[in-house]
């Protein structure tokens, strides 16, 4: 090439260069390849993640919504107090009939014969047992209620509730579903007198533990999550760093780190329920915490987030060019200051990421909490972490073992909550981690 | 293309300079980085078989002109380029413009040395490897070895040639970024400050090689040193926050420039 | 550690018992307000167990449900780590019922069909082969013409063990396969052991989770069999058809009168030492025996517990007021 | 003074301990920090770390010590008819002792002389507060009960009044010991190192706490089942003896799992590797900064979904689909509608496990990327290098250490995983090499032993122990060995 | 020291270079970078307010001698170093030592310019931060306006202290590095290649710079060129690999030099 340039050649003209085969229309294909594998695997993994929510949340809307029957109850002191003791003994109010109070509202709102027994049977089944807790609650709330009438709207039973949503194939025939013909009818009575409605399911988010559908929510697993995950991030997190900083910086190279270091990796492969059996025999048996609490359950997960988190910070502490670390060193600053002023804001985003995966991962595991008494049923809120508590996983896992129809739509709600949980959980550490990225 | 002499071709570009086609044509080129205005409207040619030289104060827009040429600017995440830059009469910023190709025929190298964490062998032949420059071993080791002694390297090197890059002291990444761009053959080398790191017989050993590529190849180099200018390059630029303020054969640049700012800058205390 | 009195009922075991304990549990929170709700875990007969003899003291557990009674072995553990004083309950039974999709016609099952579908090796022609059988035609040709597929409890469930006993056992017998391989194999659990293997050519799959798991894989092949509980069943009529077990349909009546072969009793077990000791547990096990929570018209019989016959229970109550001990 | 209290005093008295070191050490300084050997920020650290950590270390021993001393006196001081009945009863006599103590501390005078005189039943005079009391109490408990209140209120006052004795002393020491010569940052950051250590030896910890947990009942269960059929064994059937053996002990045999183990992680990176790592590749090299800040925490949500939630997607969608799928592909060729993938097989659970494992890979690598330099990418785009040139010779390389870190973080957790394998492999125990049939793994074996119905003293359940050990040791095996690669590999570059 | 003029410092220094007393002493000193050997028994003194240049053609060992200096080589994984080097008579590789206080003795400029990925103003202002040369926001800003005044940087970044160092050019970078060092004031200042990617006109500047400290601090600089040493230094050390050939005052070493190699090296083509 350059078949030159003499000085006879005009001055301007340029000779054509025959230009060199660089094989760049198959280095372009490959080009445009590698570039569709990136694309198509972000792809991919957006289209399983989508898969995976519309999976979730098309099963899993309704159980935002809950069917209430409204019905007039006449607090009848006959029923509740009929000695009228109340004034000596307030107990008598806790453990007054009020399921009688319900099953009177209903005899008149639906003009059954109060004599028919099997009928009024069906017809109280319809409004959740939980109504005598309601109604105990507003006595005792107010005695003075008392003798009144008052519109209350009641908890429909879980079985009506789905039949009201839909989620039972009315068509079967009769003795094969959970709600009968009669029933049905009621429902419609009911809808049609506007007493039977569907609500905004705050008790979703606020009861805690019950067997009846209609009654449970994740109140106590939500919060039993909270001080799990506060305790995680709070511990594991700063261990993490500091346990990453000091292999990574300090440690000398040796057999021995070399050892920590494959163990911190093989520790990641141990799987989550060995965990479960540390935590009990440490922390259980040997320190004597209190089973089925949230402060057990958060130190196993801290144990098992640990070497995510110094995994990444190890990688990310790493790729920090050498050039940095000699600068701060050559102006006289300590090793520790490098690294903390330096090095570490640098390895942030990596740090970060590590915490993300590894909060995720404890937020969603049940197996560990197994052993330590956490997969149970707690009615009461805990107080503290050291009281009884259960974790979202471990609700929705327990929902999605139950038999009644109604749990189906709740089990996908409460992944709908623990979901919407972690993306509030990370935010801050996305946000975070997106102002510490940087390019040099 | 040696049915020439070296010498007759020397002659014929320094007497008809003026004769010589350009190679690469800048046109109101202006560079900003985010807001800030980096180059001013720079019209500055380059011709074929020459070395030309831009020179001017730190920060003057050297680097980031020698950058436009071949679109490295590109990488810069706010850097923004106007104006029209042909590479044999193509606009190199048309959109339908490949620019591998580009950069294959317009090689770098660059002011920091910035050698790849691998072994040296492998940081000369990763050039020639993508391109499909050679195929057997052999080729390989040829080339290799040829662009080691061109950078003046060779003896240096032989007998590590497995051993990192990075591991070399600062003259001798310069000269192993240099080797690496030489590599490629590329039709137009870049070179921004070759030289900075080297020591006067390394530095003769590559004005030695930019005085042999000139034949062939078409050279912009940056330089601090007016005396460097002066030995390799028949053309001058000199730049001056972001203004193209003179170009001009070397000869006369040095002697009489037509501009009062380049006399300042060349009789400027010391060189 | 620092040993504080508990007030709050500490429960743990069989993921069966679970549900029923859970509606007692909450029932009891709300009927005695000055005692906190029980804590009821799940974890597993096993698992339950082996917290449950991990001694006496509050930080250990007041009782343990059982799918199953508790184990010579486990007994004896359990009294070596100073847990000597033990009362049994029993609440009632499961049963447990085979069942297709709803589409499916029904199905009459007997224990021999199962047997020679399911076991891992028949007699055919006076030697023990592998089961050659792919469809339940082929087995028998009342039966539909698909290929085998059955979803059964996996071998960490006691109802596994129910299942062997009550079918693949009983199958073996009528299918005459039993005095074959007694003649066989001279050791007698052995040869008791060999009736009831289940193939593993992946015909017959166990199923570890719970009944929803089963569900779920019978949704997805519609031609799967799988078994269930009875309350689990009961509260999917309308996905799945129950099959008849010698001609019976499992219910509630049936198998309380012992017609339909295939149920299993339910336990807990109960700390005599924490009675007294731990707030409300000796009334929280009066209120499970109570026939408000466990007689034929409770909460716990709507759930699907099959209720046992009134002197059984009548004589259960008094066992344990008695203080009775295993 | 409760110990929360006291260690905020303690806290309270650090503080001021730094901010009087500070001050002082700026006085020092006569305006001139530079004459100081460290800034006056080392100095206050410096004094804040010598009165809070002795005295936090005596607040931790004491606050343990003291409460097992007060037991064994207590203990010892229990009648001797309790006593004679056992560690047990003594315990929950202790107990009941406790709450009696608990409840003597919300009487008044009067009722607390009523209690003593014995004119008042104990349990009905709690209870009237609110303490719940097994049993009816004996008389001795109110004795023992107000001797522990005592001994715990003394030791309590002691421990508050010693503590902080010595908080204040550390900070007087160490205001003290300022100057400006005086290295306080090296004293800070010594303090620091040790710190950094303690946190590192944490994972040594677990370890030991892990094998120690798992380890007795391991060995029960070697005690019962030869090592060699455990470890050599190749059939699974844990109820069943082998065919015709004279044992009547079932069949540990470890290498189906081991090898369903193994198989699935395999197929489960085979699935993420590749697309984690495109897409990271993508995040950091191709996609807009917008793209990119979007992309990258979504898929991140794909670890945090409970695992059940994956298994049902394998169980309800993902087999079925390739079960289907396959019949069709399988119609097609061979006009026999036969589906050649079963519903449960290594390569569903291999997929849905790889979903999972999606951001491990992706994110993980994606911030490593992004970390190498930008000299890198240039000098090879410089060279006329295309960009996924560049990404597979220059910045693959570059970032290769932390990635083999991020696919290591990922592999072990393909090992670990339990619920998705229950739900989409099975857990049918088979040694086999096709990819479409049923397999199950070791994790999902313990898990399954020990929460089952299984007798827990048996082998049947033990064995989940010497599995979980096994497992540890073979994953730390293969943990050496690719630690080992990486360094050969790495001895090339760095 | 402020006593006397500037001027009579300046000739009793030139005067009595023997007489000047020895702020670091290196004896016996030998790296090596795993098996390589890079230095091999070098005695070298550096004396206290002198301006030492090391020169040598590329890869002989200058930066690896500037780095034992202050410890640098401590960084470098398989890097070893044998035999003693003194400050102010304190043995530095003694293992009482404190390295960070080594380090704020005796600062460094790197071959390469390795700004932090932080803005311009916190660059400089670290130095002075970590080492208390400074309180008020007040007293920061004048550090840095005066070392980026000395590096003669300040007029270029005024407008953008708060933008980041790393987006500045090459000869920015470096000079930036040199502000960096110098707002720490340390006693001894090490500068590998302060100058090469730098134009004349700053190169004065530095070299102006390097002048002013040498009244107070002890300057060692690597430098490739022998003008440069020439117009800066009092002794110079000229390294041959690895090896220390000849150490003299600057003005005998260029005139009249010991060692037939540093002749060779010095009338070497061109410098
Ligand atoms: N980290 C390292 N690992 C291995 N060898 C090294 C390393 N750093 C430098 N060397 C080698 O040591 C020798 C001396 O290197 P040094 O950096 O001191 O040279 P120099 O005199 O500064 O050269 P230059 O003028 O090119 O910067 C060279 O041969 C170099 O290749
Ligand atoms: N990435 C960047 N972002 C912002 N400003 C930049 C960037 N790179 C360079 N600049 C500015 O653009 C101007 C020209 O820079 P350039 O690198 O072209 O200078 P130069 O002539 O090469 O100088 P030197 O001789 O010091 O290398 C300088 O003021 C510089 O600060
Ligand atoms: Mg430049
Ligand atoms: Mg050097
Ligand atoms: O959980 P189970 O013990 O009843 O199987």
């Amino acid at each position: 090439m350059t078949e030159i340039v003499s000085s006879s050649s005009p001055a301007f003209v340029r000779p054509t260069a025959a230009r060199r085969d660089i094989g760049i229309k198959r280095r372009y294909a490959a080009e445009r390849r590698f570039r569709a594998y990136g694309m198509v695997a972000i792809m991919t993994g957006l289209f399983f993640l989508f898969v995976l929510l519309w999976t979730v949340i098309s099963n899993g809307y309704t159980a935002f919504q809950q069917t209430t029957i409204t019905l007039p109850i006449e607090f009848a002191e006959k029923v509740i107090d009929p000695k009228n003791e109340r004034a000596a003994n307030p107990s008598k109010l806790m453990t007054a009939n009020y399921p009688l109070l319900v099953r009177d509202a209903l005899v008149k709102a639906l003009g059954i014969d109060p004599k028919n027994r099997a009928e009024v049977k069906k017809a109280t089944e319809m409004v959740s047992a939980s109504a005598r807790m309601q109604l105990r609650d507003i006595v005792i709330a107010n005695p003075s209620v008392i003798g009144t009438t008052v519109n209350v709207s009641l908890l429909a039973e879980g079985n009506i509730d789905s039949a009201n949503k839909g989620q039972i194939d009315l068509a079967v025939e009769e003795s094969k579903r959970k709600v009968n013909d009669q029933q049905i009818g009621w429902m419609k009575t009911l809808t049609d007198s506007g007493a039977m409605t569907k609500d905004f399911n705050t008790g979703i988010f606020t009861f805690g533990a019950s067997s009846r559908p209609e009654a449970a929510g994740i109140g106590v697993a939500a919060l039993g999550s909270l001080y799990m995950m506060l305790i995680v991030l709070v511990l594991a997190l700063p261990i993490g760093v500091a346990a990453s900083i000091y292999l990574e910086e300090f440690a000398p190279k040796n057999r021995l780190t070399d050892l920590i270091e494959v163990n911190i990796n093989n520790l990641a492969a141990v799987p989550s329920i060995v965990y479960g059996l540390l935590g009990l025999s440490i922390f259980i048996n040997f320190a004597g915490m209190p089973r089925s609490a949230a402060l057990v359950g958060g130190l196993v997960l801290t144990l098992m987030t640990l070497p995510t988190i110094i995994i990444a910070t190890r990688a990310a502490l790493k790729a920090v060019p050498p050039s940095i670390r000699s600068a701060a060193l050559g102006l006289g600053a300590s090793k520790m200051q490098t690294i903390f002023h330096h090095v570490l804001p640098l390895a942030m985003p990596g740090v970060l990421t590590g915490t993300i995966i590894g909060l995720a991962h404890a937020l969603g595991e049940t197996a560990p909490l197994l052993l330590i008494g956490m997969v149970a049923f707690v009615v009461d809120f805990p107080g503290s972490p050291m009281e009884p508590s259960t974790a979202l996983p471990v609700q929705i896992y327990m929902w999605a073992n139950e038999a009644e129809r109604a749990f189906v739509e709740r089990t996908s709600g409460a992944i709908i909550i623990l979901l919407i949980f972690l993306v509030v959980m990370n935010l801050g550490a996305i946000l975070l981690r997106r102002r510490f990225e940087r390019r040099w | 293309m040696n049915m020439m002499s070296e010498a007759a071709v020397e002659k014929a570009l320094d007497q008809k300079m003026n004769a010589v086609p350009f190679k690469m044509i800048g046109k109101d080129v202006s560079v900003y980085y985010g807001e800030k205005r980096a180059l001013f409207d720079v019209n500055l040619n380059v011709r074929e078989n020459t070395v030309t030289a831009l020179i001017g104060p730190s920060g003057c827009g050297k680097s980031t002109f020698l950058r436009t040429l071949n679109r490295m600017n590109d990488t810069i995440d706010n850097c923004r380029v106007t104006g029209k830059i042909t590479l044999d009469e193509e606009d190199i910023y048309d959109p339908a413009i490949d620019v591998v190709e580009l950069r294959a025929r317009v090689g770098m190298v660059f002011q920091k040395p910035n050698p790849f964490p691998k072994s040296i062998y492998e940081n000369v032949s990763y050039g020639p490897k993508i391109h499909g420059l050679a195929r057997s071993k052999a080729d390989f080791d040829q080339i290799v070895e040829q662009s080691l002694q061109k950078a003046g390297l060779w003896n240096e090197v032989k007998d590590r040639l497995h051993e990192p890059g990075t591991g070399l002291s600062g003259g001798q990444q310069q000269r192993l970024c240099i080797a690496r761009a030489v590599a490629v053959s590329p039709e137009v080398i870049l070179m921004d400050e070759p030289c900075s790191a080297l020591d006067p017989i390394a530095t003769a050993k590559v004005e030695e090689l930019i005085h042999e590529l000139r034949t062939n190849f078409t050279i912009v180099i940056v330089t601090h040193s007016m005396q460097q200018a002066a030995r390799v390059s028949q053309r001058t630029a000199m730049f001056h926050l972001g203004n193209l303020v003179e170009e001009n054969d070397t000869d006369k640049m040095f002697t009489n420039p037509d501009d009062q700012r380049t006399q300042d800058y060349i009789m400027g205390r010391f060189g | 550690g620092v040993a504080i009195a508990r007030d709050q009922i500490q429960v743990a075991g069989s993921s069966t018992v679970l549900p029923y304990a859970k509606i007692v549990a909450e029932t009891f929170g709300e009927t005695f307000p000055d005692f906190k709700t029980p804590i009821v875990e799940s974890g597993g007969t096993g698992g339950g167990l082996k917290e449950f003899c991990k001694g006496v003291g509050p930080e250990t557990i007041d009782i343990a449900n059982a799918s199953r009674k508790i184990k010579d072995s486990e007994l004896e553990t359990c009294k070596a780590a100073g847990v000597t004083e033990i009362q049994e309950v029993k609440i009632g039974y499961d049963g447990i019922v085979f069942a297709t999709d709803a589409g499916n016609a029904e199905l009459k099952l007997v224990p021999k069909d199962l047997y020679l579908a399911l076991a891992a090796e028949i007699v055919v022609d006076g030697k023990l082969v592998a089961n050659p059988y792919k469809k339940w035609s082929e087995v028998n040709k009342d039966l539909p013409d698909v290929e085998i597929a059955a979803y059964i409890p996996g071998e960490k469930h006691g109802t596994r063990e129910v299942f062997e006993e009550k079918i693949l056992a009983e199958g073996c017998k009528e299918a005459g396969a039993k005095d074959v391989i007694k003649g066989l194999i001279a050791d007698e659990k052995a040869a008791a052991k060999a009736c009831v293997a289940v193939r593993k050519d992946g015909l017959a799959v166990d199923i570890d989770g719970d009944y929803t798991e089963t569900l779920a894989r019978i949704a997805s092949n519609k031609n799967g069999i799988g078994v269930f509980g009875l309350a689990f069943f009961e509260n999917n009529a309308d996905k799945l058809k129950v099959a008849t077990v010698n001609g019976i349909v499992p219910s509630v009546e049936t198998i309380a009168s012992g017609e339909y072969p295939v149920s299993r009793p339910l336990f807990f077990y109960v700390k005599k030492a924490h009675l007294g000791v731990i707030p409300g547990l000796k009334e929280y096990v009066e209120f499970f025996l109570d026939d408000q929570m466990i007689g034929p018209d409770s909460p716990l019989a709507a759930y699907g517990l099959v209720s046992a016959p009134d002197a059984e229970r009548e004589e259960g109550r008094k066992a344990f007021s008695a203080g009775n001990m295993l | 003074m409760n110990t929360s209290l006291i260690l905020l005093l303690i806290m309270i008295v650090g503080f001021a301990a730094y901010l009087a070191g500070r001050s002082r050490a700026i006085a020092t300084s006569n305006g001139k920090l530079s004459v100081l050997h460290s800034l006056p920020g080392y100095h206050g650290t410096y004094a804040a770390i010598c009165a809070i950590i002795p005295a936090v270390i005596v607040l931790a021993v004491w606050a343990i010590a003291a409460p097992a001393y007060i037991d064994s006196g207590l203990r010892n001081a229990l009648p001797e008819t309790v006593l004679s009945q056992g560690a047990a009863t003594a315990e929950l006599a202790l107990g009941q002792v406790k709450s009696v103590a608990n409840g003597l501390n919300l009487l008044d005078d009067a009722e607390l002389a009523a209690l003593n005189n014995g004119s008042a039943n104990l349990r009905d005079v709690l209870a009237a507060k609110g303490v719940p009391l097994a049993g009816e109490g004996e008389a001795y408990m109110i004795k023992s009960a107000a001797q522990f209140n005592q001994m715990t209120a003394t030791s309590r006052v002691l421990m508050a009044v010693v503590v902080l004795l010595i908080a204040a002393a550390g900070a007087v020491f160490a205001l003290r010991g300022i100057s400006a010569p005086f290295r306080a940052r090296n004293q800070v950051e010594r303090v620091m190192l040790w710190t950094l250590m303690l946190a590192s030896s944490i994972a040594i910890l677990t370890t030991i706490g892990i094998v120690g947990s798992m380890l007795s009942e391991a060995i029960r269960f070697f005690n019962s089942v030869s090592p060699a059929s455990f470890f050599f064994g190749t059939v699974w059937d844990p109820r069943f003896a082998a065919a015709g053996s004279e044992a009547t002990q079932g069949q540990f045999g470890l290498l189906p799992l081991l090898a369903g183990t193994l198989y699935i992680a395999f197929v489960a990176m085979l699935f993420a590797v590749p697309i984690g790592l495109f897409a990271a590749i993508y995040m950091s090299e191709y996609a807009r900064p917008a793209v990119r800040s979007i992309a990258k925490p979504l898929l991140e949500i794909l670890a945090g979904i409970p695992t059940i939630v994956y298994g049902f997607f394998a169980l309800v969608t993902v087999g079925p689909f390739l079960r289907d799928i396959s019949a069709q592909m399988n119609g097609l060729i061979t006009g026999n509608y036969v589906s050649f993938i079963q519903a449960q097989s290594v390569l569903t659970a291999g997929i849905v496990m790889g979903i999972m494992l999606i951001p491990f890979v992706s994110s993980l690598s994606d911030d490593i990327i992004t970390q190498v330099p930008r000299a890198l990418r240039d000098g090879s785009l410089g060279l006329g290098a295309t960009r996924s040139e560049t990404i597979k010779k220059v910045v693959l390389p570059a970032a290769l250490p932390g990635i083999v870190g991020a696919l290591l973080l990922t592999a072990s957790r393909a090992v670990g995983e339990t619920m998705i394998v229950v739900l989409a492999a099975g857990v049918a125990a088979r040694m086999q090499l096709n990819p479409f049939e049923a397999m199950t793994t070791v994790t999902v074996k313990i898990v399954n032993q020990l929460t089952g119905d299984l007798e827990f003293n048996s082998p049947q359940t033990l064995v989940a122990f010497a599995l979980g050990i096994t497992l540890f040791c073979i994953t730390l095996c293969l943990n050496i060995y690719a630690l080992y690669i990486v360094r050969k590999y790495r001895e090339q570059y760095e």
